[in-house]
């Protein structure tokens, strides 16, 4: 049962991957809190981490090309386990949109609106964000490609403004850290950021690919992914330096510094831009395999009346989430990476090494 | 799908409902409801609790009040005083108290009284980098006397003295980027611990009707306490340790004659070391290009012997004020030059047992500075006139 | 509060009604699920209750099994 | 009560689509009325039908062997050709002698006429009245004699019709000159004369129970995607409308999305613009009566495309398309970012930029949002009486409204200069694209809304949004806004690559014969001569 009919090519499918890293490496602040100037190590370390985890998505995407998560949880152990353990990852998507939500709504607060309400801010994007939901998953996938090169354009831009104040020294010195700040920082990096591609399995059917361009694809798009991600934060420590971490957006700052004459100063509206555009996919995204997810577990005909209820419940539940940024940050830093650490790669894992057990697809291999 | 009726029925009452939602404008402030205030000073009070807060606003001239060109200087700018304990306070009492609010962002220097700035001043910025609305870029100065003079003194060549600051700290900074100490500058210096951060230092001097602003030097801190001042000459030796700098001057006298020579490049390197002893030993080695600007006298020697003669006067001119604001440096105690920082990033191991030594081991620093000069560029003429041939 | 209600009774009138005439008995419950989960929260959320952090406890039960850092 | 006018209107609608969806193939059909072998019947039943108009003329004539038959010749006047009508019909049947003197019966006798009196190339036999009364109404001639249950029907078309001149929409420097008329077959045939294939198809099909409108559906078979052209045809069949003025009526009847502000057919007044689209696999809609030709599908980068970037070189077309395209997110977005910064962000203007803008503030007494949109509002009132009134009338107007209310305001101190200035750029912009000029006016309004209430926050949104919608939209199945998906067709999207690039025909509009070059050839240099090692000689 395919529930959203619309494809999605191979190009589409890589840049979504992009997007998805891209959106989340502009908050950098959990990172660089803890590993400081070495947090571009850290996004090393992450990217090496993640390497064979993507490649597991990748083998669970080509093992069951016409499955989504759900369904190949329910293939794999029985209907009822797999049930169950969809709907533990149901309350994973909706949690993780909830709190990129939530992320949103406090970013554009502390960046445009300071005195509008968090309200108003996130309801009104989740109306256009379920407004985009109803048309399926290929058209906010089209727009993936946009947003990279804008995000692109703007992430070269702003590393070319702020040449004239790079100190390469700020990188110094290197690997001065207690070792378990580098083994949280990478588990940060692997677990925020990359580990998020798992939502991608919820939209396997979507996606008809070839083994060799699923592997492909998947794999560009990650590149691009942590290029990103490691630029942006090289950039942030050669500018910043020592003052890095006591920023709650490193980047905003990075780019307020920007000076050169009196017209070119003032940019940091870029990133605002790109941040809103960047998380405003990530959340649609998000938003989508929710939606799907619950429909899936249910198994009901159309998943398009569950789109305002579930946009309702996550709105609401993006406010009860933390009571402050300040708990976010701490949770981002000690709670979240472990949590997430479940259903990111410990239960994809799990699925494939019973699935290779019980020799499943059976059918499939005809 | 949806019926259509629902769908249009829901599009219209949803959009109805963001209308609801939206009609609150919260962030809206039309620019004739705010003050842009282009800078703040803040000096000591008499009373010891509090601190005179003093903003500096430029005057929006409406078009048709615009009258003639000779309007009183006065006109240009507002200047809001109050007394209070910290810049939260000082700030909500200007509200309450002007018919517009005031904003921040573009507020261009945070001066500090000379008398305030000893007393220390981090608590003083903590709202500057809290608040969304001020901007880490700001520039900070110390003025000699009371920062309110700054922002009141009518300039000559500016109308708004807060522009007429940044902008001519703008202009040195093409000189070094150690003239322009923003606040990030001076808040990385700060969490560094052990550099003491510096910060220019201007002087209001009467000059007739006006008032002239120029920069005298740096200020050194330790800590977030003023401690004493860097003269202007002491101010070019710790540019030029700090390398990375362009048009600068370089003048020399000697009992031949005079010469000035135009930076047009100057690097340092610096290497730190570890001595035997335990102490710090410190190289710089300055590589500089200069150009002849100017000289005068020398007509004892001959023009080939002028050149050698010249970059040998520079080297030891460049050495001698490097020399000289390090020993100033030391006798304050104040590594204004980021040693410490240097030693940390290259041995951060052996840092960690020097740190809290940190003053003696400065004061014990071995400083070996090396100047290389090269002379490329002579000017439109090769030799002065009246030099001897041959 | 008010809007609060507008907008969920919207939502219903928007999807709940047509899933009923149609008959659709998984979407019904599908729907309702969300519906009420989200309704009770946003209730709770306007009428000034404290809802716990989901997050936070999870966290406390993590940091109780002695994994954090 | 506001709630229930709308639920009614909704039903309404739901309800003519129902109508209109069971209502396959039930046109009302008038029962042809025979003709008659009484000559007298047959003119009697004409005039009651017709109606005693006093442009239907019937001119009784005699001819044959001692004048012996009656016939009648009716027609309406001004819509025939009288020396047509002289020489092709009245002439030769009058000296026309039977050539045997035999004298051929009934229905013989219309043949004969047809085959050997007539002077004319296009005669058709009716046997209907109401066949005769459409062709007489479309132009032609009806010839009937007495006795005959038959009559002839020669085309003598000849109403005064506009010459082929330079159209006024879309002028050009470099390209052809000549546009569209209101003539039906002097459109096809300017087509027809761009593209001389023998799979050049033309459907011809009438519509509209009242004005009964020649409308013809032109393509290039083996090129043009047939679902498209099943699709037109299918939504113009099910097309229910009495009266067809102009192609404007079609549209919006065949159109995808009815209540966007983004119109997904296309029209162009050019011959070579509507022959490039035939061309790419498009479908034209021809409608008699106006020089507007329909194009469909249409995408939404067709309106920054214009003829002349194709007749300029291509590094320069392409500036100027991305300088079309620049000018569009001007022309939408221009007011509402000027209100955000002036009323929301001042933070993130310059310094002395926002001094600039605070003194020219100063003393006006609107908000900004309201001073935007009193000079957006003036300048609709301004662009509107401009475009209606005679030309030098038209000019005096912009004159007085633009240089000296404009000027008069800001001095008055009613208005800040910088959001007059905003409004003229974004209303100059606005002209670089005018095929979108209408939805570029009304998203405008939206945006300044939504920037009134949440700033940088709300465009973001409205943008978003603007996307969303730009992406759903189809037209005639073909994604709206695919151009921009950067996946497909790049050649010819936001910067227009060399002709010789272009192999292909653009994705999904063209099927079937999607390639247009075979081989990518760049231009030779003159030097070059076919040698041996010509990677590319065997093209030859």
């Amino acid at each position: 049962m395919r529930i959203d009919k619309t494809q999605i090519s191979g190009v589409q499918f890589m840049f979504t991957v992009t997007c998805f890293i891209q959106s989340s490496s502009l908050l950098t602040a959990f990172l660089s809190e803890i590993t400081k100037q070495d947090s571009w190590l850290a996004v090393l370390f992450g990217v090496v981490v993640c390497l064979p985890l993507i490649w597991l998505y990748r083998t669970l995407m080509v093992m069951f090309p016409d499955y989504n998560l759900i369904q190949i949880l329910e293939e794999v152990y029985s209907p009822v386990v797999g049930k169950t353990i969809g709907i533990s990852y149901a309350w994973f998507f909706i949690t993780l949109t909830a709190l990129n939500l939530s992320d949103m709504g406090s970013f554009s607060k502390l960046t445009l609106m300071k005195r509008t309400p968090d309200v108003v801010l996130i309801v009104t994007c989740m109306l256009v964000m379920a407004w985009a939901v109803k048309y399926g998953i290929r058209l906010i996938t089209q727009y993936s490609a946009l947003f990279v090169f804008v995000a692109f354009s703007i992430l070269i831009a702003s590393v070319l403004l702020v040449l004239n104040q790079i100190n390469l020294q700020n990188f110094l010195p290197m690997f001065d850290l207690p070792a378990i700040k580098y083994v949280q920082g990478t588990h940060i990096i692997s677990t925020i950021p990359f580990g998020e591609l798992v939502t991608l399995l919820m939209i396997t059917p979507n996606v008809k690919l070839t083994r060799r361009d699923t592997t492909k694809y998947l794999f560009g798009g990650f590149t691009l992914g942590w290029i990103t991600v490691l630029v942006v934060i090289s950039r942030d420590i050669a500018v910043l330096g020592n003052t890095l971490p006591i920023f709650t957006l490193p980047t905003l700052v990075t780019l307020r510094l920007v000076n050169l004459g009196e017209a070119l100063s003032r940019v940091e509206i870029l990133f605002a831009i790109m941040l809103i555009m960047l998380l405003f996919f990530k959340i649609t995204f998000l938003y989508y395999v929710s939606v799907i997810t619950v429909a899936q577990i249910m198994k009901t005909k159309s998943y398009r009346h569950l789109i305002l209820a579930a946009g309702a419940l996550i709105t609401a539940y993006s406010f009860t989430l933390y009571p402050s940024p300040l708990h976010h940050a701490a949770s981002a830093k000690e709670i979240t990476p472990i949590l997430w650490t479940f259903f990111e790669i410990l239960m994809p894992l799990l699925t494939f090494v019973i699935a290779k057990l019980r020799k499943l697809p059976k059918e499939k291999e005809v | 799908m949806i019926p259509r009726r629902f769908r249009l029925l829901a599009v219209f009452l949803l959009s109805l409902l963001l209308m609801i939602f939206l009609s609150g404008c919260w962030d809206e402030h039309e620019l004739h409801t705010l003050f842009i205030v282009t800078g703040v000073a803040l000096d000591e009070s008499d009373d010891p609790e509090k601190m005179d807060i003093t903003v500096q606003i430029a005057k929006s001239q409406s078009k048709s009040s615009r009258s003639g060109d000779t309007e009183p200087q006065e006109n240009y700018i507002i200047l809001l005083k109050n007394k209070s304990g910290t810049m939260m306070e000082g700030l909500m009492e200007f509200n309450r108290d002007s018919s517009r609010t005031l904003m921040l962002n573009h507020n261009q220097v945070l001066l500090f009284g000379s008398s305030l700035a000893k007393q220390g001043i981090k608590d003083h910025i903590d709202l500057f980098m809290r608040d969304q609305d001020s901007r880490m870029e700001v520039l900070m100065i110390v003025v000699d006397g009371r920062g309110e003079e700054a922002l009141a003194a009518k300039l000559s060549q500016d109308r708004i003295s807060g522009m007429f600051i940044s902008r001519v700290i703008r202009t040195m900074s093409s000189v070094s980027s150690y003239y322009q100490v923003r606040m990030l500058d001076f808040v990385s210096r700060l969490l560094e611990e052990t550099t003491s951060p510096v910060v220019p230092i201007v002087t209001v001097t009467k000059k007739g009707k006006m008032e002239e602003i120029k920069i005298t030097g740096m200020a050194v801190f330790k800590g977030d306490k003023m401690i004493d001042r860097l003269s202007n000459d002491e101010t070019l030796g710790y540019i030029w340790a700090m390398g990375d700098v362009k048009h600068c001057n370089v003048v020399t006298s000697t009992e031949v004659g005079k010469a000035v020579f135009q930076i047009i490049k100057l690097d340092c390197k610096r290497d730190v070391k570890i001595r035997q002893d335990g102490g710090i030993g410190v190289k710089l080695s300055v590589n500089t290009t200069l150009s002849v600007g100017e000289i005068s006298g020398f007509s004892e020697t001959t023009s080939e012997e002028l050149m050698p003669y010249l970059v040998k006067i520079a080297q030891e001119e460049i050495k001698r004020k490097i020399m000289n604001s390090f020993e100033t440096a030391r006798r304050l105690n104040a590594d204004i030059y980021g040693f410490g920082t240097s030693v940390y990033r290259k041995y951060p191991k052996e840092w960690k047992s020097m740190k809290d030594s940190w003053d003696e081991i400065f004061s014990d620093i071995e400083l070996n500075v090396q100047v290389k000069a090269h002379i490329p560029v002579t000017g439109q003429i090769t030799q002065p006139l009246g030099m001897k041939e041959e | 509060m008010a809007l609060v209600l507008i907008s969920f009774t919207l939502i219903a009138l928007i999807d709940l009604v047509p899933l009923i005439r149609k008959h659709l008995g998984h979407d019904i419950i599908a729907f309702l699920l969300l519906f009420i989960l989200g309704l009770t929260i946003a209730i709770l959320e306007v009428s000034g209750v404290e809802i716990p952090s989901i997050m936070l406890l999870l966290g406390d039960v993590l940091k109780s099994l002695g994994m954090s850092y | 009560m506001f709630f229930e006018f709308f639920v009614r209107k909704i039903k309404f609608l739901n309800h003519y689509r129902n109508y209109q969806q069971n209502n396959t193939e039930n046109t009302i059909k008038e029962r042809p009325i025979k003709i008659k072998k009484q000559l007298r019947e047959n003119l009697d039943s004409l005039k009651t039908i017709l109606g005693n108009s006093s442009d239907l003329k019937i001119h009784p004539f005699r001819f044959g062997a001692n004048s012996s038959i009656a016939g009648v010749l009716v027609f309406i006047d001004g819509l025939v050709d009288n020396a047509t009508l002289t020489n092709a019909i009245l002439r030769p049947v009058q000296s026309w002698q039977f050539k045997d003197n035999s004298f051929p019966l009934e229905d013989e006798l219309i043949s004969v006429l047809e085959q050997e009196a007539l002077c004319a190339g296009d005669v058709e036999i009716v046997k209907s009245l109401s066949d005769v009364i459409s062709n007489c109404l479309s132009g032609n001639t009806a010839l009937l004699v007495d006795g005959c249950v038959s009559g002839l029907i020669v085309n003598t078309k000849g109403w005064d019709k506009r010459n082929v001149t330079e159209p006024n929409s879309e002028t050009v420097v470099r390209g052809p000159r000549e546009g569209f008329t209101e003539n039906l077959r002097t459109n096809t045939a300017l087509i027809r004369r761009k593209i001389s294939n023998k799979q050049l198809r033309v459907e011809n099909m009438i519509l509209g129970q009242k004005t009964r409108t020649n409308v013809c559906l032109m393509y290039l078979s083996g090129v043009v995607n047939m679902k498209v052209v099943e699709a037109v045809k299918y939504r113009i069949k099910h097309m229910d409308v009495d009266s067809i003025l102009e192609s404007g009526y079609i549209e919006e009847y065949i159109e995808d999305a009815p209540f966007s502000p983004f119109g997904t057919v296309g029209y162009s007044e050019k011959p070579d613009v509507v022959a490039a689209r035939i061309l790419e696999g498009r479908t034209a809609i021809v409608v008699d009566g106006t020089p507007f030709v329909l194009t469909a599908p249409m995408l939404f980068i067709e309106s920054f495309q214009t003829a002349e970037d194709y007749y300029m070189r291509p590094l320069y077309a392409s500036i100027t398309r991305i300088l079309r395209f620049i000018a569009y997110f001007i022309t939408v977005f221009g007011p509402s970012i000027y209100i955000a910064l002036t009323a929301f962000h001042q933070e993130l203007l310059p310094t002395t930029l926002l001094f600039t803008i605070a003194n020219a503030r100063e003393g006006t007494p609107f908000p900004v949002f309201i001073e935007a949109m009193i000079m957006i509002f003036a300048f609709e009132i301004l662009r509107e009486g401009g475009i209606r009134l005679p030309r030098p009338v038209g000019q005096a107007v912009s004159i007085v409204g633009a240089l000296i209310m404009g000027d008069a305001a800001v001095s008055a101190g009613l208005v800040g200069a910088p959001v007059v200035i905003t409004v003229a750029i974004t209303a100059v912009a606005g002209f670089l694209v005018p095929m979108q000029n209408e939805s570029g006016s009304i998203l405008r309004v939206v945006m300044m809304v939504l920037a009134s209430f949440l700033g940088w926050y709300g465009i973001s949104m409205g943008f978003l949004a603007l996307l969303i919608h730009l992406g759903s939209l189809t037209s005639f199945g073909v994604p709206y806004f695919d151009g921009f998906a950067w996946t497909r067709n790049l050649q010819d999207s936001v910067v227009r690559m060399p002709l010789w690039t272009m192999v292909k025909r653009p994705k999904d509009i063209a099927q079937g014969d999607t390639t247009r070059t075979h081989f990518f050839i760049p231009p030779l240099r003159p030097y070059e001569t076919q040698d041996e090692d010509d990677p590319e000689g065997e093209r030859q």
